[in-house]
């Protein structure tokens, strides 16, 4: 299992089910809905005139979410690669500090 | 996403737990889309009346997210597939 | 049960907990809730003025308040509609098909 | 809503259900008010103590806000009771 | 427990797990994160520029930031206080009144 | 935050459960921190590549949000270490 570059492979046991990846399998897919739903916005807000007078895309919108979901893909890469040459230290403070005094 | 490392029992699992997710989904694509379509088409609230012209606005807004919803999906997916057959 | 137009109605079963209902109506619940607070932002943004001068809604915000959650309501009723015109198929693309390769 | 095809068993569970969501609501609601109010009333970081008109304004745009809830919240009540008659 | 000056301390029986005990503590988590996120987003909005010419926080940013949290925990006592002050009534209508009817 | 409520067993319970919450929260905060960066350098949508002035600014956007978010965590835990006790 992979998700955008992160994460890796496990055995799996044949028969049962095991909750525990059950959980991780779930969560995956709400991050990689969660990653859809964000690209669809942003993208519209790059590509999409608010006016409406059409229902349909046109031929420059078409090209430009193409290229914007290209390019989103480029972006998620650098990120990843930057966070991983900081390692897990240098993250700490976005999204695990707040709970520092537990 | 790639489930091959799932057994049958967790893969007949997880796909009741998609099942349920897309139904959530929708009704969350849903919600949004009145709230887009509202947000940017109307803005005039001397009436109450929905105008011929905001229901056009209202009816290209839905037609064109789900186009675009549509095509972002197909290239995301292109994307994916990529990126999976270069990591393995 | 119904939400916004959706959804139908079935038997219960007399006694007992049928947690299928029950996760089927707290769903409900969590959507309404949904569009109630996004309601509450979107007739916010229209009707009140971000100065704050005064504690009270004045003529104005309260009247179009009233107005705004009406054609809230008749952009919702629309938007149903068309969908529904649509068909299921033409919505796959909208939520579901980042997961056309499971 | 209607939750009369539920048993009585099952609306039980649902009030408790209700009841843990509406303190959630309470705080999730709180939590955007600070938000918001925060995000309108304060502009000027030249220093870290709230000034009198900032505090000012943050009081009213919780009052607002409360009132602006309220009204939103008895509108939606009357739309969708009527959504539902319409139905049956 | 407390959570920016709302709630209180009970008595923890000892062995065994109090599963109410730990969905509470879990929705705070849940809460505090949320409203770290929020702080995150809001004091970026209000101190950092969106040029990104450079990757350090500049002075002007770092001092920004370190004012803008000291505030919103300011802004956060006044709105608590003010919500006590109309007590439970009064917030019915933000986040309650929606289920009115059930 | 205070678990001193809590006991043992479930001390190491909330362990458990912070520990997988932080690993969400992570993944989340790389999915806004994509988009907050996405956002705010591509602009130019001619190509889909990604120009070198375009990766020099999603770079900055990554080391400054983190920054940024570091500090905000520390004061974060001051003011809400400051309010525990003043209220004990």
């Amino acid at each position: 299992m992979s998700f955008l570059g992160i994460g890796g492979n496990q055995g799996a046991p044949s028969g049962g089910v095991n909750t525990d990846k059950i959980e991780m399998a779930t969560e995956q897919l709400d991050m990689i809905t969660d990653v859809y739903n964000r690209l669809v916005e942003s993208c519209h807000t790059k590509c999409i005139s608010q006016r409406y007078t059409e229902g349909d895309l046109n031929k420059g919108e078409s090209v430009c979410i193409d290229r914007c979901v290209a390019k989103f893909f480029e972006v998620n890469k650098k990120v990843g690669q930057k966070l991983q040459s900081l390692g897990p230290g240098a993250t700490g403070g976005a999204g695990g500090s707040a709970f520092g005094s537990i | 996403m790639d489930f091959s490392t799932l057994n049958t029992a967790e893969q007949a699992h997880m796909s009741r737990v998609i099942e349920k997710k897309q139904m959530q989904d929708f009704m969350r694509m849903y919600s949004r889309l009145v709230d887009r379509c509202f947000n940017a088409c109307c803005n005039d609230f001397t009436s109450k009346a929905l105008s011929s012209k905001e229901e056009q606005c209202v009816l290209n807004c839905t037609d064109k997210f789900l186009k675009h919803s549509e095509r972002v999906g197909a290239r995301f997916a292109e994307q994916n597939a990529d990126m999976m057959s270069s990591q393995s």
